[in-house]
């Protein structure tokens, strides 16, 4: 139940934030809901670090396997304290750094929702949820780096990390997906106990392709590294929180998490040291030229993340352990930076460093926090990154085996080593030293103090562990990286000191070359004069993104506009061949239809009507005005034999849609020219007609055939059950919201996100009020006395509809026709009834409730309940939770009917502003 | 059934059937669409009432009260026949301009 | 009574209907389509419930009040249109 | 009829509407009926302002209408099976003295509906009903008919 709490309270504080007008209830808000996190974490801590796991589940989709399964053990204990600990200091360092900025409520709604989807990623006990929050996080790091989003910058590089990050998410899917076929379940714990049969299975290489995609895109790994130094449009405290400590450590995460069921194979070794010591060296040499203070530390991240993954690539448990600890240095010192450079970026106003110099004699305090992280960040000895840094030199060094990575790997590290050290002279002497600034747009100074306060808090951290480690951060990093390696824990030491060694001199080497690099380049300036180097991977990326753009124009210049006939047949024609297909394969006997048992007697009148007018629509002299009149003859007709066929549902249903059709293609119409080009030439017309005849044809006779073979169906039993199982007597509803319950919901999901996105793009600027109706005199009137008449046949279609035909969904298209003929008859979009946003939500809030609701009280998903109470006076009422959904699929119906049809008549008109 | 109800019953369907049938000749055989729309908008209009209300009569005897909520279809279609008229009538003289100007018939006194 | 009479009262309803159908083919102007389709709703409550009678159980009763409000609703909308197109042309629409 | 006492109207014709349509007379869809039609009209009814109606003078309108709709049905359906294709139709303005919109829209209505004639537009700044009548020899006198019979009424309607 905690687990649960953890997860779901940032969700709840996200949603409530996002209500909020106050920037300081919402700083309290955002900020109680972190430490509450991190209190919780804190109560688990002895248990977790004694080795337990920790577990709480939930049946989600249990025919699949899927549940909502939370876990933790010592790794993703670590992971969530820095996710929630960080979190709290960014929420208050962002208090201060956007002071008075009006959408700071909405900035910490959408920190929390990303605090909320990483910590699911953490702490998914189960792939499909795993991957899920995976996708949420990207979609939070999107939101937030967008956040100045008129701002061009911030624009591309949100949409750059989406499609990046997205593309990896898509991967994680398939990898998930095999990786749970291999392991025979999705469980986590499953899965990384069959670490054995899953390097064994067939389908390994693709595992291990899809699931290093996922995690190198996440993690900025080369070739993904671009979106990361794109991602720096962000407001600071974003880049300090998700680009430095948390979400690019998510891949890191995925690497660690499940290093025992994929790693240990010469694939996992090449392919992720590979990744790894390019990403480090390309991001260490990049970092030294950047001249936009955020942009030398994202490409410092980039190489530290290079230097995790490729410690994590190395496979051996000693590279674990260093790789877990360096997990931690980094997201102290790099946020702290991060946020040091904010200071500063707010303090001068601009964070180019050729401008901003000197800045030691302004910020004393500042200056002094950043050079000891900066130092932190370089390895210099007393701090965190020395001793991390000191056990990857000593891996480098230690490797054995595969040949060429062993002898490149300690020069790599060395450089990369150097680059490090120089990158972080450059931050600290160019920044605070370095002559005097030049063209501030103002005077800077200390920030405010409890800006600086989270700064302090991290860089302790940084000198605290890194002068007595083992007392600080001895027992975590042991039961992380216990349960990283998934087996027994190596002997190493965290001391401080080891005597004269080879890494010692690495150590040493790297930090005086390092300075050394600096000085030369920076000898009068001349790194200021360097042009930036290629930003290698973004100009590719864009120009991908031209192409699939480009090739998207093409395309649909092919297929729109006048080839509308040449669209139609061809999807008629698919179908028709689809269909066929497996016809042609034999087996099939046919049944020719006998008419005369088809139709009843009586109603031929009808059956002959409606054929009449579905031959006379077809008629190449129509307009199109005359062909839907037609077509609202065949409807009636259809209605009737429906109706005769002792198919009342059916009829009704087939009603209400015709007339909802019929109103939307009505106003649809009314946007296209009023006369349809004709087909004249006499080929073209037959050939469009035996297409017709063969989708038409095809689709009656395989229908017909289907209903002869009445195969063992499930329907007889849904009929069977419906009394028993459900509590209700017309089937029809009953499968809809009920034994199908969890179908329904996907559709009326569906179903609001299409009419959502066509209000979108229709009504974008909707017309107040229309006065190309003239409204009529008598129609207002008329309405409103028909109106409530509507709404209580609706009322009492939707009550019967358990029982009798009727239900949720008839009852809403009655009830939106009524509303869309209101706000039609006023000539505004403005009903006063017509909400459609509002409806939805209510609607799909009712539904998701509802099933929620049998998941708090112990049941699966949308079990339904249903009793006869007998209720004094009222006698005995049916009452079923199935009809609390039902009244979800009504208002999801009223929304998007009248969502739909308003957009069309009031909604923008092409060519018109 | 009581021989009145009966009777009645009857009288209702030939009335509406006649109706109906009126209705709908005069839509087909009168001149042009302004007059058209006079005859089936009441006709026909009083042809479904008539056919209902005998519903209902009939159905009293057979399930009491409840055949009586056959009348809301009547009222329905008694309070929308003038505006569907109404509306077509008003969509024709838009589309149509060239419709005589009215007579400025100005009774001389009114009683 | 009644039995001598319905078969002469269905008859005509269906000739009605026919009738109907027979303007909402032959038009000339959209507006007597719409005519004619408001009609033809109209004409088939009356047929359902004369058949109601001569069958001896009533027709769905929803369904009668889905055809009375649909057709109005369908009448009104083509109506709403056709004053919307009326800058198109003199010629007929329909 | 006061504001509320409009919104009791549409509630006792809605909770008689629910009855109807729920087409049983037990205790349950009674109250059922009462709670749907108190929401209904809590919803949908807007409270507006209206006078009392004199009962007397609706029920002398409603029978009057009923008489006109089968006379002039018959002289209509006469018409139609005579001679179709040799009416007289005419346009007609009816200058109303009426003052309030609703009464307006119910003369319209009862226009409609009687046979013969069918209104067409109002004219709100002039105050005039543009009718459309189907065969008259003399269009005034549709007019003046129209007054006497309907408007006169209408116009006692309320106290």
């Amino acid at each position: 139940m905690t687990l649960l709490t953890i997860c779901l309270l940032p969700w709840c504080a996200a949603l409530l934030l996002a209500r909020l007008r106050s920037a300081t209830a919402a700083f309290a808000l955002a900020g109680a809901c972190a430490l509450v996190v991190l209190g919780l974490l804190g109560q688990m801590a002895q248990a977790v670090w004694a080795g337990q796991t920790l577990q709480s589940s939930v049946a989600w989709l249990p025919a699949l396997g899927v549940s909502a399964t939370l876990r933790i053990d010592a790794l993703a204990w670590l992971f969530a304290t820095l996710v929630s600990g960080i979190g709290a200091l960014v929420i208050l360092y962002a208090r201060y750094y956007m002071d008075g900025d009006e959408r700071l409520p909405r900035f910490f709604a959408l920190l929390c929702a990303f605090m909320g989807a990483m910590l699911g990623v953490v702490l998914a006990g189960d792939l499909v949820l795993l991957a899920m929050f995976w996708e949420l996080t990207s979609l939070a790091s999107f939101l937030l780096i967008a956040f100045n989003a008129p701002d061009r910058g911030a624009v591309r590089g949100a949409r750059a990390a989406l499609a990046v990050t997205g593309m990896g998410g898509l991967a994680l899917m398939a990898a998930v997906v095999m990786l749970g076929r291999a392991a025979g379940s999705f469980d986590l714990a499953t899965v990384l106990a069959a670490g054995d049969v899953v390097r064994a299975d067939p389908r390994y290489p693709w595992i291990l392709t899809c699931f290093l995609l996922a995690v190198f895109s996440k993690s900025a790994q080369f070739p993904f590294q671009f979106w990361l130094a794109r991602a720096m449009a962000a407001p600071t405290p974003v880049s300090a929180y998700l680009h430095s400590a948390t979400l690019v450590k998510a891949g890191i995460f995925l690497l660690l998490r499940f290093y025992p069921v994929l790693g240990g194979t010469d694939a996992w070794f090449f392919a992720v040291s590979t990744a790894g010591a390019i990403t480090l060296l390309l991001g260490g040499v990049a970092a030294v030229f950047q001249h936009d203070l955020k942009g030398l530390l994202a490409y410092s991240t980039v190489s530290h993340l290079g230097l995790i993954t490729l410690l994590i690539g190395f496979s051996t448990p000693t590279a674990i352990v260093a790789a877990v600890f360096h997990v931690i240095n980094h997201a102290t010192f790099k946020a702290s930076l991060f946020m040091a450079a904010g200071i500063v970026d707010h303090e001068c106003g601009t964070r180019d460093l050729r401008n901003v110099n000197g800045m030691w004699r302004y910020m004393p305090l500042t200056g002094s926090l950043a050079i000891v992280a900066a130092a932190a960040m370089a390895g210099v000895p007393l701090l965190n990154g020395f001793l991390s840094k000191e056990m990857f030199f000593g891996e480098a060094l230690a490797l054995e085996g595969h040949d060429p990575i062993a002898l490149l790997a300690p020069l790599a590290a060395l450089l990369a080593g150097a680059a490090g050290v120089a990158y972080s002279a450059r931050f600290v002497h160019d920044v605070f030293f370095n002559g005097a600034p030049i063209n501030l747009p103002r005077t800077p100074h200390e920030p405010p103090l409890w800006m600086a306060a989270p700064v302090a808090v991290l860089v302790l951290l940084c000198l605290l562990v890194g002068l007595i480690p083992t007392p600080i951060i001895g027992a975590p990093l042991a039961a992380a990286a216990h349960a990283a390696l998934g087996g027994s824990l190596p002997s190493y030491s965290l001391a401080l000191w080891h005597g004269f060694n080879g890494p010692l001199a690495m150590s040493a080497l790297a930090l005086v070359s390092g300075v050394g690099i600096y000085a030369v380049l920076m000898r009068k300036r001349a790194l200021h004069q360097r042009p930036l180097p290629d930003p290698w991977g973004y100009r590719q990326f864009e120009r991908l993104l031209l192409t699939l753009a480009r090739s998207g124009v093409v395309l649909v210049r092919q297929l729109r506009g006048d080839r509308m006939r040449l669209q139609m047949a061809v999807l008629a024609l698919a179908a028709v061949l689809a269909a066929g297909w497996p016809l042609l394969g034999g087996g099939f006997e046919a049944h020719l239809p006998e008419l005369t048992a088809a139709i009843p007697q009586g109603g031929i009148i009808v059956w002959v009507v409606g054929a009449v007018f579905a031959i006379a629509a077809t008629s190449a002299r129509n307009q199109p005005v005359t062909v839907l009149l037609f077509l609202g003859a065949v409807g009636l007709a259809v209605a009737l034999a429906f109706a005769g066929l002792s198919a009342p549902d059916l009829s009704l249903t087939q009603l209400f849609v015709e007339v909802a059709t019929v109103l939307l293609l009505l106003l649809a119409l009314q946007r296209l020219p009023v006369e349809a080009p004709p087909v004249r030439s006499l080929g073209k017309r037959l050939r469009y007609a035996a297409i017709a005849v063969a989708g038409g044809g095809g689709t009656g006779w395989l229908a017909w055939e289907a209903m002869l073979r009445k195969p063992p169906a499930i329907s007889d039993y849904q009929l069977a059950n419906a009394v028993s199982g459900a509590g209700g007597t017309n089937a029809v509803n009953v499968i809809i919201v009920d034994f199908r319950g969890f179908d329904t919901l996907g559709e009326i999901t569906v179903l609001a996100a299409a009419a959502l996105i066509v209000w979108a793009f229709l009504a974008r600027e909707r017309a107040g009020v229309l006065g190309r109706f003239q409204g009529s005199f008598m129609l207002p009137t008329a309405v409103k006395i028909v109106m409530p008449f509507a709404a209580l046949v609706a009322v009492h279609l939707y009550l019967r509809g358990h029982n009798l035909p009727g239900g949720g969904f008839v009852a809403g298209l009655l009830l939106a026709i009524g509303l869309v003929l209101e706000a039609l008859a006023l000539g505004s979009w403005r009903s006063p009834h017509a909400r459609p946003v509002r409806w939805l939500a209510a609607g799909l809030g009712l539904a998701l409730l509802t099933g929620a609701a049998s998941l708090a009280l112990g049941y699966p998903f949308l079990t339904s309940a249903f009793g006869h109470p007998v209720l004094p006076v009222l006698g005995e009422i049916p009452l079923a939770s199935a009809a609390l959904f039902d009244l979800g699929v009504l208002a999801v119906v009223v929304g998007a009917t009248v969502m739909l049809i308003l957009a069309f008549a009031f909604g923008r008109e092409e060519g018109k502003k | 059934m009581p021989m009145w109800a009966d009777i009645c019953v009857a009288v209702l369907l030939i009335v509406g059937a006649l109706a109906a049938l009126i209705g709908t000749w005069g839509m087909l055989r009168l001149p042009d669409f302004m007059t058209r729309l006079h005859a089936p908008t009441k006709a026909a209009t009083l042809g479904a009432g008539c056919a209902l209300a005998a519903l209902a009569l009939r159905f009293y005897f057979v399930e009491g009260g409840s055949s009586l909520r056959y009348l809301i279809p009547l009222g329905f279609v008694f309070v929308t026949a003038p505006v569907s008229a109404h509306m077509l009538a008003r969509a024709w003289r838009a589309r149509h301009p060239v419709t005589p100007k009215p007579d400025p018939a100005m009774p001389s006194a009114s009683p | 009574m009644t039995e001598t009479v319905l078969p002469f009262a269905i008859l005509a309803y269906l000739l009605a209907l026919l009738l109907c159908g027979v303007r909402l083919l032959r038009g000339p102007s959209a507006e007597d389509r719409v005519l004619a389709l408001d009609t033809l709703y109209v004409v088939a409550l009356a047929l359902i419930a004369a058949l109601s009678i001569a069958l001896g159980h009533p027709f769905n009763f929803e369904g009668v009040l889905a055809i009375a409000m649909l057709g109005f609703v369908g009448t009104v909308a083509a109506a709403l249109y056709l004053l919307r197109v009326k800058g198109g042309s003199n010629a007929d629409v329909g | 009829m006061s504001r509320s006492g409009l919104r009791w109207g549409w509630f006792l014709t809605l909770w008689v509407a629910w009855l109807l349509l729920h087409g049983q007379a037990s205790v349950g869809s009674a109250l059922l009926g009462v709670i749907v039609a108190w929401g209904v009209v809590a919803w949908l009814v807007p409270g507006l302002p209206s006078k009392r109606i004199r009962p007397w003078v609706l029920i002398r309108l409603g029978a009057r209408v009923l008489i006109d709709i089968v006379a002039s049905n018959l002289s209509v359906a006469w018409l139609v099976m005579t001679r179709p294709s040799r009416t007289r139709p005419a346009w007609v303005s009816v200058p109303l003295e009426l003052p309030d919109d609703i009464r307006v829209v119910m003369l319209a209505a009862i226009v409609t509906l009687t046979p013969g004639t069918l209104s067409v537009e109002y004219d709100a700044e002039h105050a005039s009903l543009l009718v459309h009548v189907l065969d008259t020899a003399e269009p005034a006198a549709v007019a003046a008919e129209i007054k006497t019979r309907y408007e006169s009424l209408l116009l006692e309607l309320y106290a």
